[in-house]
């Protein structure tokens, strides 16, 4: 199993590297001049170039990237001009916000995708399969920024039912102490049910608004692969032996229409964390979707670099785990690992 | 009139959901909830100290309230809104300022303390002085507006007296020693932080607020919120009764109003127009609008390239804006008219006024013929993305407006980031921008706007012997307080101005505040962003 | 249900385990309904063995599945009735069928492999059904299921519970899908194609061990095939389909001495057994009308078609994670361990003559034929062809050199060697506009004349693959590897996908075409009677290597190697 | 569905020349969604056919003294901040969303197609390299890569289309490789390179094809996340310019006036945007379906 993990992670290391250049040089290229947006709104042209010096702004390409990697090489992801803070420390603090979410509406886009399609599957045909696929699709068709606001319109401007969409907490309600980063968990480790409920009012709408938009793809492919393993010839087998519907179904159909369900879950994830970016700025969600965009907005090279690289290393982590999960599931690749 | 109504039945729909809904906040909190001001606005501070690099206006908010000046001004009444008085000063930490002809002296409150107890001594204040003048970049450049410039030109007397002296006669260097820029710190505490790389502790003031103001930042995420509390030690004026202060920051406009209409957020102020229009028509909150002071917002032209080179082609453009339009749709009239003077309307000794041109189209097309391009041409409209909701909408209705002249032009918009690096290039042939001097005196716009020294507010390139010479002018006979000379100046370089037009101003922006009915207190200032210190919530 | 023990076969006296009357099953289809079958009457008594033998589209399998009411959710039952011990299935409500199913009848399907669940073990799917029938209870199921595994003969059966299908060979899962079907002890057995897919000598196992346990139980068995040498070796009564008809009921000897009706004479004649020629699988009327075989004397003085010499093929062994795979596409491959899939041979093919390469599954034949072919590259050995090393050509690069014509190739499965998207008309002229300068008029001409030589009707060179029958799309096949005059022809089990009377066809026609055309043939197959009518010579692999070969007569009449005598043993010998 | 035995036609040769229509018309009325999707795309395309002559008003003409009215019958969708007409500006915007999403898919589909195509053909370096560069631009969070080429080469309309497609690269090289790959020892192929083809031919007349069906559904569902793309790259700034009419950037104005009641401005355009991605969506499994020579038995 570990030496699978470390062949795994050796295949990654190009793509890692791909990322690398791939971001340094598209930073590099925004049009954006950070010296001259940090001179201030009165600065000669002097000050603006004493600050790219500063900046090491001025030193030809090929030296800012290799000290731009040899600083990678020692953990430092530089420091976003915009807030002045390390990036390392920002992502660090601002990461778990955005995994909680997005977590969560994966979770919540599973639990309602999987058994729709699971339905349209076993229904196939039947006007049950038809609304199911014009429902998931329906939730794709929207743009996620749109369906945030159109959320918090109805629960929370017109119902009231919804929390002000400020954040991750109310305004007076503290945060858990940071165990995790992610606030559900950590305000349960501390029994402290107040933070509990409240972080949790506070996530429904997000979460709601990133699983409507990646039920389609779910559903899809749960119905896809549902279908072809209906069909097989050891689902038929089982129905022969007399097996109950729910053996068949569940035990027999369901786990191995699980496999290429898991397998596309990496990708829905890296979809959803494109999606995230605009959910973050519909409810001031303090993630790191919500920081990038401003960053790159600014120009503010490090920030991206720092978080295009974070979200590089999740997928890459991710499609471990995936791996590992399918593995779990499927003995023919176990025994190979 | 249809809009009106859904208004009102919107309204009335909020109105019943605040009623019926559970309340967000539990009774638990509802005591520190009167204590505390809830403030909600677009964006936030990337740095509280205002010398640091690139602070952004936000950050601006954080060091007016956190940090002392020696003097501040004092309050008069604009309309039933308390307005900043530009000519009368009140004492912060100072006790006492005695102005000479080439020198000012200040006495030091005794009891003022920064916040970590230690007493503010006239040391301190030369060391924040020395630092507002040599870290460079905006700070610098805003001392010498006021004709500070040398470290030299700051002495501590005594523990207890400082003097400032003077380079040379300037009527503005008073007034700028009560900008946000020449805050007090404390020396020895930043000191400590400082580095042979960093002499001046940015790095630490960046993070943590080192003054003696009413409040102290507790917690700051970038981008999501700050938190201040307040200095119960504070003797630079009356405690202020807000306990605590919450900023968060939301990007959609939708949702700020949604938290003011729901009772949620105390204030805001960056809502589109159209918002304040409304929420003062529903009545709910209160809505506060005052123009912004030695401010406009202006279509600028770059003059040294054709076709805007040629002085009939900027009158027809001139001719061509859809000035009412512009008021009315954009706007949603929280704006003050800047143009269409009466004919024979005499120049005032003021900044900003109107200038006679009014939409004609009829004219413009034939000043548009007269200067060679009777079937007009193309150029490019650029404005600052970050102000999209007011610049968007504007550039349609100019591009529709010159479209009708023969000037086809399109629209680029360009993210805040790049707007000032876009500006300095001195290229873009035609843009919208606003301009506001935090001094409030003709010539101190003019300087920045139009002088031929060109700086990077200059974006039309505009050099003129004649208006330079009238702005120099009027800074002498201010100096010396030679009134006639300095009114015949100001008219002189307003009528220049408006004679060869290379920006055409549109109007005065309005500052508007929104804020719930409880909340009162508010003050205008010249740097246009809140003074928690007056607030009251009950 | 306590369950009569019936040690005796007795026909026709008492009640039928089952009895079908009038069955008649329906398809839905795009084109309305379709009768799949019709008024098939069948019973089937206590303790027998019935075979249900026809080609594909004959409607036996879905018999059995009405039986079972299992069919697909567009098929339905139209008309007639299912008695099970007297019990009318058709009647009987969804609940009662699952407890029937696997208690009391049970089915057994070809592919055991896709049979299987391939992510569970295969003992706790021996459970699953145990406990679904409430044979045992809870504590004892693993105990049970061992047993179970036990009496299908799989060796170390407490190691093999613990196996995934993968772990486990074609035969040794066809052993846990016989168990899975007998766990509880049914009165009925139905297998539909158990061997299908299986060397000759697995299947010979598998087909031994189903009758010794059914008979030991005193079970009745349907045996469904398209193999009536199968179904006659093994069952007491045979019950011939044609288009979902019940053409003939006889017992097995009869149906072989005395086959009563035309379809099933006709299939009868086109089972290549021992003893015939070529000409005898056709039916009566057209084997008077054939040619008879050309023999075109090969000449041992002239110098070879083609000489293999030394022939070597290696491969690297599969070791890393198939996710990997198709992850990153690329396996690194682990040093010094490959497996050889032909090891050394070397033979021979004069020109006019016809070889044939016989083997079981992973013997290395097709390997070998493809090496031949120029498809892939050797490892080590020569190719010699018409005087010319074409084995150290890359084969890359063969495609478009003039020798590609030479040599071309007729493939296993017709459908999946024909282009979905090309017409039959296309893919015949496809050699012919890349290998020869024919111009594009003469091109649809001379198409016609090889549909013609293949007895394609010439309406169907417009058609898709997909609207041709088996016997059309081989056609094309063989049209389209003629179409260049090539000197050599590889046939790659070229009939295996194809119905008996279709493969008699087709058999004969490739003889014609070799006689009128003077080409030569490596026939490649796994089929000994097959191998024995169109053959002059054989020879034998196994793991790589040549085992024997010779003249076809000497070796099937008396082979020296061991394993060609355990292949001839294997095949099934209808009674004679 | 699985095709049970096919039975050779006994029609005539000649059917070919309706059947395609009436392969249709089968597909069509199989399935009632298919059929609404098709439907839904001849409007859609009309729309972008005609659209800009039949609106009744000019959709960049602003009319401030109309500006912000309700739907009526003179105004059907209502009218925006500047007065302009919301229903001329919804129907005139389908254009440009179509050309931004077929632009997009077309590009895409020539390079992730063909390099996935080659990737799983030949194998090898081929795919290492085609892999490895998927892989790459998987590994960014697809739509902030969007922005940052937006943002990076500016934004107008070709940008945009550049950037969607760069981001949609993976997925036409994960499917049409994964295709490829099983087709690469297909029978046919082994046939085509005996009858001579050379690898290239056999790519481009033999392999692409036959997996067209399958990138049918890839390339309708690309065809509207292309449309959420440029929406979304609006919401930011960085969609099409002003005033041009745009289904995103007219929802990305109209979302900040949802809460003051003016729901029409973004609800007109949201509909029509969410329709086209809905019909893009469903129309893939029919579009699938018409282009499988398999299904038209």
């Amino acid at each position: 199993m570990l030496t699978t993990i470390g062949k795994r992670l050796l295949t990654v290391l190009p793509t890692l590297i791909g990322v690398i250049i791939v971001t340094f040089l598209l930073t590099r290229a925004l049009p954006g001049d950070p010296a001259a947006y940090f001179a201030g709104p009165a600065a000669t042209k002097e000050a603006v170039e004493q600050i790219r010096v500063s900046l090491g702004l001025d030193r030809p390409l090929p030296e800012q990237f290799v000290r731009y990697v040899k600083d990678l090489g020692r953990g430092d992801l530089g420091n976003s001009l915009s807030t002045g803070r390390p990036v390392v420390t920002e992502i660090v603090s601002r990461l778990p916000a955005s995994a909680e979410l997005t977590l969560l509406g994966l979770i919540l886009s599973m639990v309602i995708a999987v058994p729709l399609g699971i339905l349209a599957a076993v229904k196939q045909g039947s006007w049950i399969d038809h609304t199911c696929r014009i429902v998931a699709t329906a939730g794709v068709s929207l743009p996620v920024f749109f369906t945030g606001l159109l959320l918090v319109y109805i629960f929370y401007y017109i119902l009231g039912w919804s929390p002000a969409p400020i954040g991750r907490l109310d305004a007076f309600t503290s945060a858990p102490p940071n165990i995790t980063g992610f606030y559900l968990i950590d305000s349960l480790i501390t029994g402290n049910f107040e933070t509990f409920r409240a972080s949790l009012s506070q996530l429904i709408l997000p979460a709601f608004t990133l699983g409507i938009f990646s039920l389609a793809p779910i559903a899809r492919m749960t119905r896809a692969s549902m279908l072809a393993v209906l069909a097989s010839e050891f689902v038929r087998t089982a129905r022969a032996s007399g097996l109950d519907n729910r053996t068949v179904i569940i035990t027999y159909a369901f786990r191995n229409a699980m496999l290429p369900v898991v397998t596309t879950l990496g990708m829905v994830f890296s979809f959803l964390l494109g999606a995230n970016v605009l959910v973050e700025k519909v409810f001031a969600w303090p993630g790191i979707g919500s920081y990038a965009v401003e960053a790159l907005l600014q120009s503010d090279f490090a920030p991206v670099q720092g978080f295009v690289l974070t979200m590089a290393v999740m997928y890459v982590a991710l499609n471990l785990l995936i791996d590992i999960l399918y593995g779990v599931i499927d003995p023919r690749v176990r025994l190979e690992g | 009139m249809k809009r009106r109504e859904f208004l009102k039945s919107a309204g009335a729909l909020a109105a019943t959901a605040a009623v019926s809904a559970p309340s967000v906040i539990s009774s638990a909190k509802a005591q520190s909830r009167k204590e505390t001001m809830l403030i909600v606005s677009e964006s936030g501070p990337n740095n509280i100290d205002i010398h640091g690099v690139g602070t952004n206006v936000p950050g601006y908010e954080v060091s007016w309230n956190c940090y002392d000046r020696l003097i501040s001004h004092e309050m008069k009444d604009v309309n039933g809104t308390p307005y900043y008085d530009r000519d009368k000063f009140k004492m912060e930490l100072a006790e006492d300022m005695n102005v000479g002809d080439m020198s000012a002296t200040f006495k030091l409150k005794k009891n003022a303390k920064f916040q970590d107890g230690t007493p503010v001594t006239a040391k301190d204040v030369k060391w924040s002085l020395d630092r507002a003048v040599s870290v460079g970049g905006f700070p610098t450049f805003q001392m010498a507006a006021g004709s500070l410039t040398k470290k030299e030109q700051f002495v501590a007397v005594d523990d207890n007296t400082f003097r400032v002296d003077f380079a040379r006669k300037d009527r503005l260097t008073i007034p700028d020693l009560a900008v946000i820029v020449p805050c007090i710190m404390n020396s020895g505490l930043v000191k400590k932080h400082a580095t042979e790389k960093d002499p001046w502790g940015l790095e630490y003031t960046k993070q943590n607020t080192a003054g003696s103001g009413a409040y102290k930042v507790t917690a700051w995420t970038p981008g999501t919120e700050v938190v201040m509390e307040r200095n119960d030690a504070w003797v630079g004026g009356k405690l202020p009764e807000v306990k605590k202060i919450i900023w968060r920051i939301v990007p959609s406009a939708g949702n700020r109003r949604a938290l003011l209409e729901r009772g949620d957020a105390d204030i805001s102020y960056d809502l589109p127009n159209k918002d304040f229009v409304e929420l003062k028509s529903a009545g709910k909150l209160n809505i506060v609008s005052t123009p912004y002071s030695n401010g406009i917002q202006y279509i600028g032209m770059n003059v040294k390239n054709p076709p805007f080179d040629n002085l009939k082609v900027r009158q027809a453009v001139a001719y061509a804006l859809p000035y009412q339009k512009i008021m009315d749709a954009v706007l949603f009239g929280l704006a003050k008219p800047m143009f269409g003077a009466a004919a024979g309307a005499p120049t005032q000794v003021a900044w900003p006024q109107p200038h006679k041109y009014n939409t004609d189209i009829a004219k413009a097309k034939a000043l548009l013929a007269e200067a060679g391009h009777p079937n007009g041409f193309e150029t490019t409209i650029s404005f600052d993305l970050g102000f999209a909701g007011v610049n968007e909408p504007l550039c349609v209705l100019v591009q529709e407006s010159l479209a009708q002249i023969g000037i086809k032009c399109s629209i680029n918009k360009i993210p805040g980031a790049n707007w000032r690096t876009e500006l300095n290039k001195k290229v873009l042939p035609l843009y919208t921008n606003v301009f506001s001097g935090w001094l409030d005196y003709p010539e101190y716009f003019f300087i920045w706007c139009y002088h031929g020294k060109n700086s990077i507010f200059n974006t039309m390139s505009y050099q003129s012997k004649t208006t330079d010479d009238f702005i120099d002018g009027a800074v002498t006979a201010a100096a010396n307080g030679d009134k006639a000379t300095y009114e015949k100046s100001v008219k002189g370089f307003v009528d220049t101005a408006y004679a060869d037009m290379p920006r055409i101003p549109l109007y005065q922006p309005y500052v508007n505040v929104a804020m719930q009915k409880n909340v009162s207190g508010y003050q205008y200032w010249f740097h246009r962003r809140l003074d928690y210190r007056t607030l009251t919530k009950g | 249900m306590l369950k009569a023990p019936t040690p005796e076969v007795d026909v026709g006296t008492a009640l039928p385990l089952l009895d079908i009357r009038d069955l008649t099953v329906e398809f839905a289809t795009r084109r309305g309904v379709v009768q799949a079958v019709k008024k098939v009457n069948i019973t089937l008594a206590k303790g027998e063995t019935l075979g249900i033998v026809g080609e594909s589209g004959s409607g036996k399998s879905v018999t059995s599945y009405a039986v079972m009411r299992i069919l697909d959710r567009a098929g339905s039952i139209a008309e007639g009735s299912v008695l099970f011990s007297g019990l009318d299935l058709r009647a009987a409500p969804e609940s009662d069928m699952r407890d029937l199913r696997g208690r009391e009848m049970s089915m057994i399907f070809q592919s055991p492999r896709l049979a299987l669940n391939p992510i569970r073990k295969v003992g706790h799917q021996i459970e699953d059904v145990l406990l679904q029938h409430a044979q045992v209870g809870n504590e004892s199921v693993s105990d049970k299921a061992v047993e179970v595994l036990e009496q299908v003969r799989i060796a170390r059966p407490k190691e093999r519970y613990h196996a995934y299908p993968f772990e486990l060979s074609g035969g040794m899962c066809q052993r846990v899908v016989i168990a899975l079907a007998l766990a509880c002890r049914p009165q009925l057995l139905i297998a539909d194609e158990p061997t299908t897919g299986l060397d000759v000598t697995t299947q010979k196992a598998v087909m031994d061990l189903v009758v010794e346990l059914t008979r030991e139980r005193g079970m009745s068995t349907i045996l469904i095939t398209h193999d009536l040498g199968l179904a006659a070796a093994y069952c007491d009564r045979v019950v011939v389909m044609e288009k979902g008809h019940v053409v003939e009921t006889s017992p097995s000897e009869t149906i072989f001495k005395h086959p009563a009706h035309a379809y099933t004479r006709k299939l009868m004649r086109a089972t290549p057994r021992p003893g015939i020629t070529l000409r005898d699988l056709l039916p009566e009327e057209e084997t008077a009308r054939a040619r008879p075989v050309a023999h075109n004397p090969v000449l041992a003085t002239e110098a070879p078609l083609l000489a293999v010499e030394n022939l070597v093929k290696e491969y690297p062994r599969k070791g890393v994670s198939t996710t990997l795979k198709k992850m990153f596409g690329t396996t690194p491959v682990p040093e010094g361990d490959v497996f050889r899939a032909v090891d050394g041979i070397s033979f021979q093919i004069a020109r006019g003559e016809s070889v044939g390469l016989v083997g079981e599954s992973g013997c290395g034949k097709s390997t070998t034929s493809m090496m031949v072919m120029r498809l892939i590259d050797k490892t080590s050995g020569t190719i010699t062809f018409g005087g010319e090393d074409i084995g150290s050509i890359p084969a890359r690069s063969f495609a478009t050199l003039p020798q590609r014509k030479r040599i071309q190739m007729v493939f296993q499965d017709p459908t999946d060697s024909l282009n979905p998207r090309f017409t039959a008309a296309r893919a015949i002229a496809d050699p012919l506009l890349r290998l020869s300068d024919i111009s594009r008029g003469e091109l649809r001409a001379r198409c016609e004349e090889l549909a013609t030589q293949v007895g394609l009707p010439l309406q169907f060179l417009d058609r898709f693959p997909h609207q041709l029958s088996g016997g059309q799309k081989a056609r094309v096949g063989i049209a389209r590897a003629i179409a260049l005059k090539p000197d050599l022809i590889i046939l790659d089990e070229p009939t295996a996908a194809l119905d008996v009377s279709v493969q008699a066809v087709v058999l004969n026609l490739l003889q014609d075409l070799k006689d009128s055309l003077g080409m030569s043939y490596l026939f490649v197959s796994h089929d000994l009677n097959v191998v024995r009518l169109l053959c002059d010579r054989v020879i034998v692999m196994n793991t790589g290597r040549i085992v024997e070969q010779g003249p076809t007569q000497r070796v099937m009449d008396a082979p020296e190697a061991a394993y060609t005598r355990d292949l001839l043993a294997a095949i099934p010998h209808p009674p004679v | 569905m699985t095709e049970t035995v096919s039975i050779a036609p006994a029609a005539a040769p000649k059917q070919s020349s309706n059947s395609v229509f009436s392969h249709a018309v089968y597909v069509v009325s199989e399935n009632p969604v298919t059929g609404l999707a098709f439907g839904l795309f001849a409007l859609i395309a009309l729309c972008a056919l005609i659209g800009p002559y039949i609106v009744p008003y000019d959709p960049l003409a602003s009319d401030t003294a109309a500006a912000l009215q309700a739907p009526s019958w003179k105004h059907w969708f209502g009218t925006d901040q500047l007065g302009r007409d919301i229903f001329s500006r919804v129907i005139v915007a389908t254009r440009l969303d179509f050309i931004i999403a077929i632009t997009s898919v077309a590009l895409v589909f020539v390079m992730g197609g063909f390099a996935g195509i080659a990737a799983g053909f030949f194998g090898g370096w081929t795919d290492r390299v085609v892999s490895r560069l998927a892989d790459t631009i998987m590994a960014f969070p697809l739509f902030v890569l969007a922005m940052g080429i937006v943002a990076a080469l500016g934004n107008t309309v070709t940008n945009i289309v550049i950037a969607t497609a760069i981001i949609n690269f993976p997925l036409y090289v994960r499917v049409a490789r994964a295709e490829a790959n099983v087709r690469r020892e297909a029978g046919f192929v082994q046939a085509a390179r005996l009858s001579g083809n050379g690898d290239f031919r056999i790519l481009l007349a033999h392999i692409l094809p036959n997996i067209m069906p399958i990138m049918m559904v890839q390339i309708s569902l690309t065809m509207g996340y292309a449309i959420l793309n440029a929406a979304g790259l609006s919401f930011i700034g960085l969609g099409v310019k002003p005033p041009t009419p745009e289904w995103g950037i007219m929802v990305a104005e109209g979302a900040a006036n949802i809460i003051s009641g003016e729901w029409w401005i973004a609800l007109f355009p949201g509909a029509a945007l969410m329709i086209a991605v809905f019909t893009f969506n469903l129309l893939g499994d029919g579009l699938r379906d018409l282009v499988d020579p398999q299904r038209r038995t």
